[in-house]
């Protein structure tokens, strides 16, 4: 059974770590054009997401949340190869991976 | 379960059957697998089983979506095959076993029982998309198209997590029947709620309502136009079955935590949705704006969900389905005769093609919700639904009704009334026998079921 | 001999059907002739009808068939025939079978030959249906088919743009007073649940005096009558309907079609019997129409236009007796009115035939030698409308100014006057065309030919019935007893008149006559002297001045009417045509599609292709939801 | 039987495209002489008068709460008869003029079959769908046959037709939902249910706007001038012969059994007033325009109005007097429509300026368009008059003033209709006239004595018609 242990950090504060590392996530893909830094502020949300699950997992006693993470990580690897092998596309075609050159697609 | 095994089996076959020069066999097997699962679908209706330790229930609900989906694909791989006849496409395979994956992934969003698989579910459902949206390499709209669906779509996803997070935290499981056990509770906590709310957001995307919209018709004109054809039916229909699910079981109606959203969002997507399509140029983006607009209709059925309303969801879904995949095999003809899509490329349509032209007809008035025709039906359940102390709801359907005759009439009227002469329409190819199967077998199953609804809808009993 | 007597409607029809059918294809005079005896044939069963027609026997009903019959409203196709509608077949009839004979003559070189007896044959049929019906209804039928006739006879030549205007403006003034009396049957339907006449006349029995719903159904009725027989406001039509060939104008507009609203008023009488107020406004109407129209004719030049204000201004002194009750003097009025009005006509009609289609008096005198015949019958009519003692002008209006003068003096003075301006303006017409020089250059003298005997035979018949019309109904002071035919004859129709008139002691009744007779002929002395001896013509238009020049523009009515209705109805029409349709246009366009297109330009430019901006504004709306879900409380 | 009427048009339009080249003449003639001889039967055998002569039911499917309910009684056998009438003569009157592709024919058919189910259907949601079945085969029609710019002058039809019809929806589905459980859209229990004043005015206010827009009344009648003139001759004829009697009926039908409290009393007098404004604003008009065309449209625009206006007195004259005049108005429009046809194709001008004289030219011509313009202007013996007389009276004794005002129609009509007779047929001949081709064909005598027949046949004998729904107005009434 899993041991038991007293946790001397309280969970408000991980939760708080957390839901700031998301934010700084959502604010790198808002402001930065650079396609690269772009992924890595997904990357950085996702991790923010594991780690909110393993603490809930922890606190709560139920091991699901952290098998989820796997998952999560899985996926997130996934999803950065697919990404990753786009952007050399449009590296390809427009010699810069810059967000805002492509903007043919409007009204 | 076998549904899944067979689809994935077909996947992986196209995949190494395109390795070893059997190109011209790939499509046709794709559609022979699709079938095959098809029949087992509606075979096994032995036991409503549940596996992966009961992560997946395959319901009746969840039986007939699976079986649209398995049909939209079908249809989209014959569009699929008669654009293959006139140009060689070397990676073909590649994309239809993308394509198989990603419906595996809407299957399991249909089915799903636990988070782990909804979230599974949307992924393998959007990642294999990602590829196909930049599946042609030196177009730069395709490459366009898919950066933009990758960002938005990876971008909501990381909201969805969040969410999900969150009820992790405040249920303490990962089970539905225990989620909604305690969201059915009067009082939820703050960030059961907050959880709550992220996801439906992270759907809104999914389902591209109004302000979440913004990759649908960048995507829809960007990819090219077969595949996009399955997004705006299977991705469409996916994430719409799984919302559906996910939004009863989160709490009764009135005190949801979603409930003032989702009103605003349905009134800004019918509106906003219906005055943009108003003023498109070109037809691929009408179609993405009045998809948007439709799913606008369907979000309306959450507003008082009730049992027998999965049936007429379920129609609804199924006449905008078929209609959307009988103009957007209009829409791969022309672009096959090398025209832009714009709406000049409809005229004298009507003579070139007539009975090409009288399907896509029937495709546009089903959208439009004239009546004999599924669209009507759909919209007339809709309204039945929608109960009169929300009259204003009734008023914003009867409106966007109005003015979509509008836009919908404007290819209508270009196909048949443009005094273009006949002698001026490009040389008028004939039109390769796959897409007047598929427009055929729209519209008549769209006037068929116009007619006879009870053929559908009893299958849901 | 009754059960005969629907093919006194019947025969006329079919006329009218063979002419208008088959006419084309007939050589010579026979539509002329089908005409004639399509009409004679029922004026002989008529006749029949009335000589075995007693004192003591019942008028009879003869219901054909069911026309309206639903569950509040039943109008049944019938005739009625008594001793009124027995009287007006017979005038009608009879005058109309010598018109036919008059106009085979003067019709003979018009290439519309059979289709002017066509028409003729189909105004007899409205015409008798009008006197004939036996509900307001079939009198309806009859009353808007007169109408009809009216309209496409007097715009017979319909060649010339100007009679076809005339022809619509008659149509559409019987229109208005049609509205009328739509209005007055809707109400007496609405009182007494019936619109027999007979069935009316026994529940107007027990009904009190001046009930309001009969004021205004009897109003209503006199606006119909108002509109048909050319009363002051809706009389212009008249004068405008000499535009048709001169038969039409002695036919309908002198003798038959005109009297219909008389003949409206004398058969409701009833009714008006319980409408005093109604009844002072009749008379009043009359004898402001009559010295009105009387005035104007003082001026006119063109023969026929005289006689038609002359006419009006007849018909303003019969609604005048009928305004004090006095139904059979007005009747006997009618009927001699009929005789030499439409003898002043067809004298006219010849006149014109034999100077070849001149109608302007100035340009005529001297034709009492030309053409003797018509000199001798334009004067005996003319004597018999002002009244000279033999002839039966004389009887008639002395018996309307006789009963006048018990009535209420004021009336009686008025009418004294018109008839005395009758005497006038008719001298004035006879002076100026029969006697002096020939007033036209002399290659048209010699071209004047006297009109053939096809077309005299019925003058003199007109002629013989002028001067011993009087008969009909001589007053009892010489004999009246015996010879009072015809007040003895319609008196069963007015026996429950409530107004029964008294009579006068003999003397009074002499020294009137005298008086009227001894005026006229001082001022046929005047006249003469005026006309002939000092050879004066009437002054040309362009130097009247003043009040003569008013006159002679007819007190500028038509103007009034031009500039005060059709002129605003047109610029009303013209407004609605292209203003108020152009403005639902607009609203209908903005609302329809230019509004949202505008909101959806502006919608559209949101996206602009940024996935920056996108994911920007996703971000901001979560925000905005999340605020929505959980701080506000709607 | 009356499955028959709906079905037969519909397959019909379907199997035209079948037949080869050469049979659409004769399939045609087949096609209209049957329906004539179909309606013939259907009449012969209804047995008793009283109550509704035929009553079938077809369920399509259960879930769907309504079903094909087709119902035939005095008030829905008039419209039934004017649409087999004068479905028959355009198609005659096609045949006329050798117009040889399907298409048209197969069009007309759809719209044989949307009229016949809009007449004969007593269940909501059946009528609702007819109503939008009817509208497709004429944009049809409109658009593809029409005349200047057709495309948005017939967009504007549609939409306008649109939005009227959904409105009704609306209000039927509001009466569906406020049915205790069970019910359905049929017209028996749809309307015995007890709403709130307000409710019912909103209701009955929702039904209206859908009816308005076809008839049309004031306020609602923009798209009608432009759709009559841009539309080719058979489609102002199906236009104004047939589709203006499916607002009218569904006056009697569906609005009727709604109006009842003080509320509805008011919207009862806010519509009479709406027409009787029509009415007048239409004659007005119809006088000073200078298109044949329009003339015909204003001219029926303001007929309708008192046609309207009668029925809303919902008195028994003011019903029976609009059904007679429904059927009066529908022969007559067409008639003069195919008159100003023929001025069109023989002397290829309907502006009244460019025309005259065509008396002298065309004797026949000049005679059947005076009967027809004398049975418009409501004159004794014509058929006009019997129906026009009954809407008055119905209106005289509903308000006397407004019933004058609504009266003068009887004068405007004769002015600007005996204006046109006038500038049309009498005066000097145009050099148009002259140039034209003054005969007619054989088929073409025969049509128009049709009409004028017809004129003077109901005008003598108006209890034809009246007899026939005499009984069935007696007892809705007097239920209502």
């Amino acid at each position: 059974m899993l041991m038991q242990i007293n946790h001397i950090v309280p969970i408000e504060h991980i939760i708080t770590l957390s839901c700031i590392l998301f934010c700084i996530g959502v604010m790198g893909v808002l402001l930065r054009r650079n396609a690269i830094i772009i992924l890595m502020c997904i990357e950085l949300m996702l991790n923010a997401v594991n780690i909110l699950f393993a603490t809930f997992s922890a606190y709560n006693g139920n091991p699901d949340g952290q098998i989820f993470v796997f998952f999560i990580m899985v996926v997130a690897a996934a999803e950065v190869a697919v990404g990753l092998a786009l952007l050399v596309l449009i590296y390809r075609n427009t010699r810069s991976v810059d967000v805002s050159l492509l903007d043919r697609l409007k009204w | 379960m076998s549904v899944i095994i067979v689809i994935l089996l077909t996947a992986i076959l196209v995949l190494f059957l395109h390795i070893f020069e059997g190109r011209q066999w790939v499509n046709p097997l794709a559609i022979l697998g699709l079938s095959l699962s098809f029949i087992i679908l509606c075979l096994e209706n032995n036991s409503l089983w549940g596996d992966y330790s009961s992560m997946i229930y395959m319901t009746q609900f969840a039986k007939v979506f699976t079986g649209t989906a398995i049909i939209f694909t079908i249809l989209v791989f014959f569009i699929n095959q008669s654009r293959l006849k006139l140009e060689e496409d070397t990676n073909n395979g590649d994309k239809l076993g993308l394509v198989l994956f990603s419906l595996c992934g809407a299957i399991l969003l249909f089915t799903f029982t636990n988070i782990t698989m909804l979230f599974l579910g949307i992924e393998i459902l959007s990642i294999p998309l990602y590829v196909i949206a930049s599946s042609s390499k030196h177009d730069l709209h395709s490459n366009e198209a898919g950066l933009k669906y990758f960002l938005m779509g990876s971008f909501a996803t990381s909201i969805i997590l969040f969410g999900m997070a969150l009820i992790f935290g405040a249920t303490n499981s990962l089970d539905i029947m225990t989620i909604s056990e305690y969201f059915s509770q009067a009082e939820i906590s703050k960030m059961a709620a907050l959880g709550a709310f992220f996801v439906g957001i992270g759907f809104f995307f999914k389902v591209a309502a109004i302000p979440f919209h913004f990759w649908t018709p960048d995507v829809y004109e960007g990819t090219p136009s077969i595949w996009a054809t399955y997004f705006a039916t299977v991705v469409k229909i996916a994430s719409f079955g799984a919302f559906f699910r996910l939004y009863i079981l989160l709490g009764n109606v009135d005190n949801s935590p979603l409930y003032k959203v989702l009103v605003l969002i349905i009134i800004l997507t019918v509106v906003v949705g219906t005055l943009t399509a108003l003023v498109q140029e070109n037809a691929k983006r009408m179609i993405a704006y009045s998809s948007i607009v439709n799913s606008g209709f369907l979000l309306m059925f959450f507003l008082n969900p009730s049992s027998d309303i999965l049936s007429y969801f379920g129609l609804f879904i199924l006449g905008y389905g078929l209609a959307t995949i009988g103009i957007f095999s209009a829409i791969v003809y022309l672009e096959s005769i090398g025209n832009s899509n714009g709406f000049e490329g409809f005229d004298g349509l009507g003579r070139s093609q007539p009975l090409f032209s009288l399907g896509v007809a029937i495709c546009l008035l089903s959208l439009a919700g004239i009546p004999l025709t599924v669209g009507f039906l759909g919209k007339f359940y809709l309204l039945m639904s929608l109960s009169f102390d929300q009259w204003w709801m009734i008023l914003l359907v009867i409106a966007s009704s109005i003015i979509s005759i509008v836009y919908y009439f404007r290819i209508f009227n270009g196909m048949y009334f443009s005094n273009k002469k006949a002698s001026a329409i490009v040389a008028p190819e004939v039109v390769s026998p796959y897409l007047n199967f598929v427009v055929g077998f729209c519209a008549l199953s769209l006037i068929i079921i116009g007619l006879f609804p009870d053929f559908y809808l009893n299958i849901f009993q | 001999m009754e059960k005969y007597f629907y093919l006194v409607i019947l025969f006329p029809l079919i006329g009218f059907l063979v002419n208008g059918l088959l006419g084309s294809k007939m050589k010579g005079t026979t539509p002329g002739l089908i005409g004639t005896v399509a009409v004679f044939i029922p004026f002989l069963i008529a006749l029949g009808v009335f000589f075995n027609y007693g004192h003591e026997s019942q008028p009879i009903l003869q219901n054909y068939f069911p026309w309206i019959n639903i569950f509040d409203f039943q109008a049944n196709f019938s005739i009625l025939i008594d001793p009124l509608s027995l009287q007006m077949t017979l005038i009608i009839t009879g005058i109309g079978s010598l018109i036919h004979l008059y106009s085979i003559g003067y019709m003979h070189d018009d290439e519309g030959f059979a289709r002017f007896f066509s028409y003729l044959n189909l105004f007899i049929f409205s015409m008798l249906l009008l006197v004939l019906g036996s509900n307001l209804l079939i009198l309806f039928i009859g009353w808007e088919g007169v109408g009809l006739c009216s309209y496409l006879l007097i715009g017979f030549w319909y060649k010339n743009e100007d009679y076809g205007y005339a022809a619509r403006k008659a149509f559409v003034m019987n229109r208005i007073g049609d509205l009328g009396l739509i209005a007055g049957i809707v109400l007496l339907w609405s009182y007494f649940k019936t619109i027999e006449f007979q069935a009316m006349a026994i529940h107007a029995a027990n009904v009190d005096m001046s009930d309001p719903v009969i004021i205004i159904a009897t109003l209503c009725l006199f606006i119909g009558a108002i509109g048909k027989s050319a009363q002051i406001p809706l009389y212009t039509w008249l004068p405008d309907a000499m535009a048709g060939p001169t038969p039409v104008s002695a036919l309908i507009h002198a003798a038959t079609m005109v009297t219909a609203g008389i003949y409206l008023l004398v058969r409701a009488h009833f009714l008006f019997d319980l409408a005093p107020s109604v009844l002072n406004l009749v008379s009043y109407v009359g004898i402001a129409t009559s010295i009105f129209a009387a005035i104007i004719a003082l001026r006119q030049n063109d023969i026929k236009k005289v006689l038609a204000y002359s006419t009006v201004s007849q018909l303003g002194l019969m609604f005048v007796a009928l305004g004090v009750g006095a139904y059979t003097t007005a009747m006997f009025h009618v009927t001699t009115h009929a005789f030499f009005k439409a003898l002043l006509f067809l004298g006219a009609g010849s006149v014109i035939h034999a100077l070849h289609g001149e109608q302007d008096i100035r340009n005529m005198g001297g034709l009492k030698n030309e053409i003797k015949s018509t000199y001798w019958v334009f004067l005996i009519g003319t004597l018999a409308i002002c009244g000279i003692f033999p002839l039966s002008g004389m009887f008639s209006k002395d018996e309307i100014l006789t009963v006048l003068f018990e009535k209420s003096k004021g009336l009686w003075a008025l009418s004294l006057f018109s008839s005395l301006l009758t005497a006038v303006y008719m001298f004035r017409l006879l002076f100026l065309t029969f006697f002096g020089t020939y007033r036209d250059d002399e290659h048209k003298k010699s071209k004047i030919h006297e009109s053939p005997m096809v077309m005299m035979a019925p003058l003199w018949v007109l002629a013989i019935l002028s001067v011993f019309g009087g008969i009909l109904n001589l007053p009892h002071l010489i004999g009246g007893e015996s010879y009072g035919k015809m007040a003895h004859f319609l008196d069963p129709i007015f026996s429950h008149s409530k107004l029964a008139t008294e009579h006068m002691d003999a003397g009074l009744e002499i020294g009137l006559m005298a008086l009227v007779v001894g005026l006229v002929v001082i001022i046929g002395f005047v006249l003469y002297n005026i006309y002939v001896k000092k050879e004066s013509l009437p002054k040309p238009d362009m130097s009247l001045r003043g009040v003569e020049a008013l006159v002679a523009n007819k007190f500028g009515v038509d103007e009034l009417y031009d500039t005060v209705i059709s002129k605003p109805v047109l610029g009303i029409s013209r407004f609605f045509g292209q203003k108020v349709e152009s403005a639902f246009d607009g609203i209908s366009g903005f609302f329809f599609v230019a509004g949202f297109k505008s909101i959806g330009n502006s919608l559209r430019k949101i996206q602009n292709g940024n996935v920056e901006f996108y994911l920007i504004l996703m971000t901001g709306s979560i925000v905005v939801l999340m605020i929505l879900q959980f701080l506000i409380k709607i | 039987m009356l499955i028959g009427l709906i079905l037969f048009p519909l397959i019909f339009s379907l199997m035209i495209f079948i037949l080869p080249k050469n049979l659409t003449k004769y399939a045609t003639i087949f096609y209209s002489v049957f329906s004539l001889s179909w309606m013939g039967m259907v009449v012969k055998n209804i047995s008793s008068w009283t109550n509704p002569f035929f009553t079938e039911n077809y369920v399509f499917s259960s879930n769907l709460p309504s079903s094909l309910l087709l119902v035939l009684d005095g008030i829905s056998l008039i419209p039934i008869l004017l649409t087999q009438l004068l479905i028959a003569l355009i198609l005659w009157m096609l045949l006329a003029n050798q117009k040889e592709d399907k298409s048209t024919y197969s069009l007309i058919a759809l719209m044989h079959f949307g009229l016949n189910g809009v007449f004969l259907c007593a269940d909501a949601l059946g009528f609702y769908i007819f109503w939008e079945v009817t509208l497709i085969p004429i944009y049809f029609i409109c658009a593809i046959w029409g005349e200047g710019k057709r495309m948005p002058i017939t967009l504007k039809f549609f939409l306008y037709t649109f939005i009227g019809s959904l409105c009704m929806l609306v209000s039927f589905l509001y009466l569906y939902q406020i049915q205790p459980e069970g019910g359905n859209f049929s017209i028996a229990n749809i309307f015995n249910v007890d709403m709130s004043a307000t409710a019912r005015f909103l209701v009955a206010l929702g039904i209206f706007i859908g009816l308005a827009v076809k008839i049309p009344i004031f306020g609602f009648h923009n798209w009608q001038a432009d759709t009559y003139t841009s539309a080719p001759f058979y489609g102002s004829m199906l236009l104004a012969g047939i589709m203006l009697k499916m607002g009218l009926y569904g006056m009697y039908r569906w609005l009727s059994p709604v109006f009842a409290g003080p509320l509805c009393c008011d919207l009862q007098w806010y519509i009479i007033i709406l027409c009787i404004i029509g009415v007048v604003y239409g004659a007005i008009i119809a006088i000073t325009q200078t298109d044949l065309k329009r003339i015909l449209a204003f001219s029926s625009f303001s007929h309708v109005g008192l046609i309207a206006a009668g029925i809303m007195t919902f008195s028994h004259s003011g019903w029976q007097g609009g059904l007679l005049q429904m059927f009066v108005h529908g022969l007559n429009i067409v008639g003069l429509f195919y008159i100003v046809n023929l001025i069109e194709q023989k002397y290829g001008s309907r502006d009244l300026n460019k025309l005259g004289g065509i008396a002298t030219q065309n004797k026949w011509l000049a005679i059947y368009g005076m009967i027809l313009v004398l049975g418009t202007t409501a004159l004794p013996l014509t058929n006009g008059f019997p129906g026009e007389f009954l809407l008055l009276k119905s209106m005289f004794e509903y308000q006397f003033l407004t019933a004058l005002f609504a009266g003068t129609t009887i004068i405007w009509c004769a002015v600007y209709m005996l204006r046109l007779y006038q500038k049309v047929f009498f005066g000097e001949e145009s050099k148009l006239v002259l140039s034209g081709d003054s005969s007619l064909s054989s088929i073409e005598h025969f049509i128009l004595i049709i009409f004028v027949l017809g004129v003077l046949v109901l005008g003598i004998f108006p209890q034809l018609i009246l007899g026939l729904s005499e009984s069935t107005v007696l007892n809705y009434l007097t239920q209502k």
